[in-house]
């Protein structure tokens, strides 16, 4: 045993702690690059970077779209976080696992799924991957995402526990889970990083600091100064970035990725961004915030900011930049289409997945089930 | 008298329980200016403000601690969680320290804090916005437990938990926040803990239910008047611990029959705890078997949740088996 | 064949399994070194090593919650709690994640993880080391519930659990840990899980119980046999959730007449389903009404817990009230 | 709303991290003051504090023998964190609340309990004042000490509750919690330094790092270099000391208490300790630690380290220091006696304290027992 009375100073901490403090940007508002940080990346990944956040904000509109004519139950608007889900998400392999929150389209299309299994899920159909379990919940196997639970913050655990378990099996497997500021108050942040502290397990933190958890602004939700300096308290090192600038947030989700990957365990990364939209379809954000403030901050979106970074480094044009939005509001328009004609789930589902085999209790109350669709239809009553 | 919905009523009594005692204080998530999600607080920061309407970080945990150790020094707590759903992070603070403070300290403390949220489905609210998890709470002595069905007592009841000195768990079945509204009293009233109420009187079945399901009875118990002629008494528990055993009795006397309805999952539903109960002490009033029609034993379905919760046809085919024996 | 005790027949099934299965891994408070502190993973941290035998920082939500996680990625986790009273902090992720895993994905994920940890009274162990929570449990879909009341059953019931595709609660009685001795085959065998076991076979009365009380109805069984010659059968149910209701119902039908005997608290415990399940489905079956012999609805006190638990004396008094009806 | 894109640097923090990194020490091992340090207290208060240590030790040691012969369910040793539990309770004023944990017998004396009523609650005897609800914890209303819950940390949120409500009360008080390393690892910590922390509450909370928690060294419990450093994720000032000894606890507590006192908001304090005993009287150490460490830390003992310091001042003889251990002796021994034979608590007890008026299923249970109880004695049975 190490002698427990002995001294410690700021160098026996494990990393740096003016990056958990500081707030890591690679291109300025303006779009223009910092001098030093540009990564060297080919002109296709900025393009497709560019191009999934162009893809996620206008699938959002159209859930919001339909969420307002109620073929969506309930939708949590993205808009202003793109880069976030998209870099972060970026930055994993196709084995690697991610564990979203419910606010991330960008990083569900950057995984691999399609507009049209993300329609599938919004508008709950026959095609639903979920089976109806629950709304404004995205995943697939098929792309190592795993479906968040809607009570914030429980699958940060679950993202650590897949990571030490990969750990265990000596598979290169990198997990990373996302999720809000309001989310690290909760029990499963704490529980969670102090595993994978103790366990240096291969997985990255990203709080998405999108500065409300509804009315509740981060500096109510907690007194520290950063949420990246939580990371000190596990041993965790910790990066705060400009969320809104997808190069900042890619290249850091890379170095996470890369240390996790090669064994030096966990990473935090605290994304600074701004939620534009309301906090769901069912918010009203005006009894809590003032119009101008998200003026202000609608100035610092990050698509805008990363086109002007694009057609500077000559990337792309701006008749370029035009084609690429008619191109994918054409073909999401279709999608949407297609989706909302697909017959609904049917209604066996409500006894599906509960165990790997129904117990009798379920299988008795399956008997109600038909026995009172018999009913309905012999008496014409509603299902109310 | 004033026209409210249970949404009113609930802020109107919170109003008037902060203003007749200044240890009474509001806390939960987005309690403050949002008013809450479904605006039940709406409104009391502007009059008590931030210091006893309190926006808390996100965590249902230190809600619940922290209101415990506010009632143990002598506050009063209203504690919301935002949907009850939410609470089982709150479960080892509910379970260790607030059910068992009066206990584990021979009767020294206690925090009778009130714990208030929106319950049960019906709203399209998926699997974390639509759970009757009553079962939990019941099963755990020392917390009362209370939902009411109507406005008038919606008041009264939250007014009884203020005033009280257990612990209570309120669930409001947010269905009927707005569903439905009433005159109210102008003047301060109380609805007693521990009565039920008859919602309907009849004499060949009784229905047993609470929440929004004393709507689904009254409608299948129309159905079965106009198709067969049976006549259901309806009561509302209100009180779902300590529930009124005496007026379920008095109802078997007359009826002989009985149906349980609830949304809770069937196992271990509070319909087995009334059914078990009558089977223990009060089996000779029973004319035919006892006919529990509650929710399945499955997580909260968002699709096709009205063949999930019991409707209409489910409680007639209760009320057959019941008549029909 | 070997001679064991319960921690004795956990502790060769867990080797067992870890021998068979590389995937399987224990976590827990202590289980590494210390091997538990009622030793049941004693000595597996020699064999399998610290990355498959782990010691967690103190935390049931993060044990828990990390080994949802590692079972979703494909691992078979034993997590061990402590004491099953220090389960609550970790209700949020049994109830959000590991019981509703495959449901909320729609059947593309599950997690089966097993939960083990000693459970229920009789040792002395007041408030927080003598419970019998399993009504949590066994109201949350997706969870199978079990309990042995023998080595025998705790191997073999292990086994199944380890091996199947579900979450399993496992509580294992503590003050049988080293009660009781048996032989055990030596091959591989598995219990089956929704299985109930005969313990006596009788005619006048049906018990069903399991755990301890399993003796002490078995002691009160001798006791009414020789004072009123009443042959009573005696049912250890075994896996609490799914309960084997056949087993139930077929004793029924031989004796007519039910006691149901638990430690855990009487209001909402399993014996309230089992009641309840019966005077719905069964209630021609009985000569009597059913009597339940239970805990009483008190936080388990240290002080008296012989009497807060069934004893002979109040498992008497059921059986008398069916008898004598 | 501040500019959330704003960069943060270490002066920032409300507060000087190295402290949270070092070693406060006022004493040295030898029990040589450091200069500088030392606290000008009066010889009373000193005798006092000494004193107090001395009664816990000894008191420790007959619970230890109760507990062998049968009379005592379990006891968790307190012996070599005396320093602990009697230097932070004694920063407290008489209105102050203390939440203290299971092994702070100093605490419970230093508060002002009596022997008598710890024995009588060890004892579970008609004098309880917990009526026999619990084993091994103690708390009294007559003292503000609120009896524990054997789940370790629950006890840290009710004790940031009660502050806060003090503050919102207006009144003076300050509350402290004294919990271990061990259960820094759970969520009643995270979320009860978070609430502290985002409300400023009047609370000071120790953690009494004694190594281990039962077989799990601190090392294992947090990947943090020291547990004081996790204040830094609530922006609560930290202090990390010296457990063993006294006068770096009391001077750190008081300091802390003033600050809660004077509005300034909660501090963590983290006093580095050792358990010379097992765990509690159910274990086994030799499973998980060398003799040779115990051996080592022994000589680490917070009481002779004092007595040194109080003979080096003149504070106290040695003929004086041995009158005190001979005259508590002979006083607890005494009290033993006395609560060794007190009659039981009466049965009823289990149905007490519930709900404030027993429902009616208590009732109906009530008439249960007592007609259990007349069978019990018509048919001559025991109580199993
Ligand atoms: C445990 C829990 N409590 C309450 C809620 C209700 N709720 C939904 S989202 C939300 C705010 C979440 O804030 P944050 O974590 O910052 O994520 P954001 O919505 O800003 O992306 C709340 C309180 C919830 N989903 N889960
Ligand atoms: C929530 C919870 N889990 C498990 C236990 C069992 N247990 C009792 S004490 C203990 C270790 C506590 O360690 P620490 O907090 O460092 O306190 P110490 O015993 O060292 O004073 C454990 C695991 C418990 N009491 N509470
Ligand atoms: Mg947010
Ligand atoms: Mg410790």
């Amino acid at each position: 045993m190490e002698n427990p009375f002995r001294e410690y100073s700021l160098s026996d901490l494990g990393f740096d702690l003016s990056r958990a403090l500081g707030l890591y940007r690679v291109i300025n508002v303006d779009g223009m690059p910092i001098t030093g940080r540009e990564p060297s990346l080919s002109s296709d990944l900025l393009l497709n970077m560019y191009i999934f956040m162009v893809r996620a904000r206008i699938l959002d509109e159209w859930i919001l779209k339909l969420q307002r004519i109620g073929k969506v139950a309930l939708h949590a608007p993205n808009k202003g976080q793109e880069a976030v889900a998209v870099g972060s998400a970026m930055a994993l392999d196709r084995d690697d696992w991610l564990f979203p929150s419910y606010r991330e389209l960008g990083a569900y299309l950057a995984r691999g799924m399609s507009e049209e299994e993300i329609l599938d899920r919004s508008m709950i159909n026959i095609d639903d991957p979920l089976r109806g379990s629950e709304f404004a919940i995205y995943g697939h196997r098929r792309y190592n995402i795993i479906p968040a639970p809607v009570p914030v913050g429980s699958q940060i655990p679950l993202a650590v526990g897949a990571a030490i378990a990969a750990k265990i099996l000596k598979h290169k497997t990198v997990t990373m889970a996302i999720f809000g500021d309001g989310a690290t108050s909760r029990a499963d942040f704490h529980v969670g990083l102090n595993f994978a502290g103790v366990f240096k397990a291969p997985v990255v933190l990203v709080i998405q600091n999108n500065q409300w958890a509804i009315s509740t602004p981060a500096i109510r939700q907690t007194a520290s100064r950063t949420f990246a300096i939580k990371g000190v308290a596990y041993n965790i090192p910790s990066v705060r970035i400009d969320g809104n600038d997808i190069l900042a947030v890619y290249t850091t989700a890379l170095e996470a990725v890369e240390r996790a990957r090669t064994g030096e365990g966990p990473t935090l990364i605290e994304a600074v961004t701004y939620r534009l939209g309301p906090h769901t379809t069912a918010d009203d954000p005006t009894r809590y915030r003032y119009k101008e403030e998200v003026e202000f901050f609608e100035k610092l979106d990050p698509i805008p900011r990363f086109r002007k970074y694009l057609i500077l480094k000559g990337i792309m044009t701006e008749s370029e930049d035009k084609r690429i939005w008619e191109e994918w509001s054409a073909k999401i328009e279709d999608i949407v289409k297609n989706c909302y004609n697909k017959p609904q789930l049917p209604v066996e589902v409500i006894f599906e997945n509960v165990y790997s085999k129904p117990t009798w209790n379920l299988l008795e109350q399956q008997e109600e089930l038909k026995e009172s669709l018999r009913l309905i239809n012999e008496l014409g009553l509603g299902a109310e | 008298m004033p026209v409210m919905n249970m949404v009113q009523a609930l802020n109107s009594a919170l109003r008037e329980e902060m203003r007749r005692d200044s240890r009474v204080v509001i806390l939960g998530e987005d309690v403050g200016r949002r008013g809450g999600v479904f605006l039940v607080t709406e409104g009391l920061i502007d009059e008590f403000g931030p210091e006893r309407v309190i926006d808390t970080p996100l965590t249902e945990a230190g809600i619940v601690g922290v209101a415990t150790g506010m009632a143990l020094y002598g506050l009063k707590p209203v504690a919301e969680i935002q949907f009850i759903d939410f609470i089982y992070e709150a479960f080892d603070q509910i379970f260790t320290n607030l059910s068992k403070l009066r206990r584990r300290t021979g009767g020294m403390y206690s925090a009778p804090v009130v714990i208030r949220g929106p319950c049960c489905g019906g709203v399209k609210g998926g699997m974390f916005h639509s759970q009757s998890n009553e079962s939990y709470f019941i099963h755990t002595s020392g917390i009362i437990v209370l939902m009411p069905s109507r406005p008038y007592d919606a008041k009264g009841l939250i007014k009884s938990a203020i005033r009280g000195e257990d612990p209570v768990i309120f669930l409001e079945p947010k269905i009927l926040y707005r569903a439905i509204k009433e005159d109210l009293p102008e003047e301060d009233y109380t609805v007693p803990i521990g009565k039920a109420r008859v919602v309907k009187e009849g004499s060949d079945a009784t229905i047993i239910t609470w929440g929004a399901m004393v709507y689904k009875a009254l409608e299948a118990s129309k159905l079965v008047e106009s198709r067969h002629g049976w006549d259901i008494e309806i009561i509302d528990l209100r009180t779902l611990h300590p529930f009124d055993k005496n007026a379920i009795v008095e109802s078997l006397e007359k009826t002989g029959r009985l149906v349980i309805v609830h949304e809770a999952p069937k196992t271990l539903g509070l319909g087995a705890e009334i059914a078990a109960y009558i089977a223990e002490n009060y089996i000779d009033l029973l004319k035919a078997p006892i006919a529990r029609v509650t929710g399945y034993d499955v997580p909260y379905p968002l699709a096709h949740e009205n063949h999930y919760l019991p409707n209409i046809a489910r409680i007639y085919m209760g009320l057959s088996k019941v008549m029909k024996y």
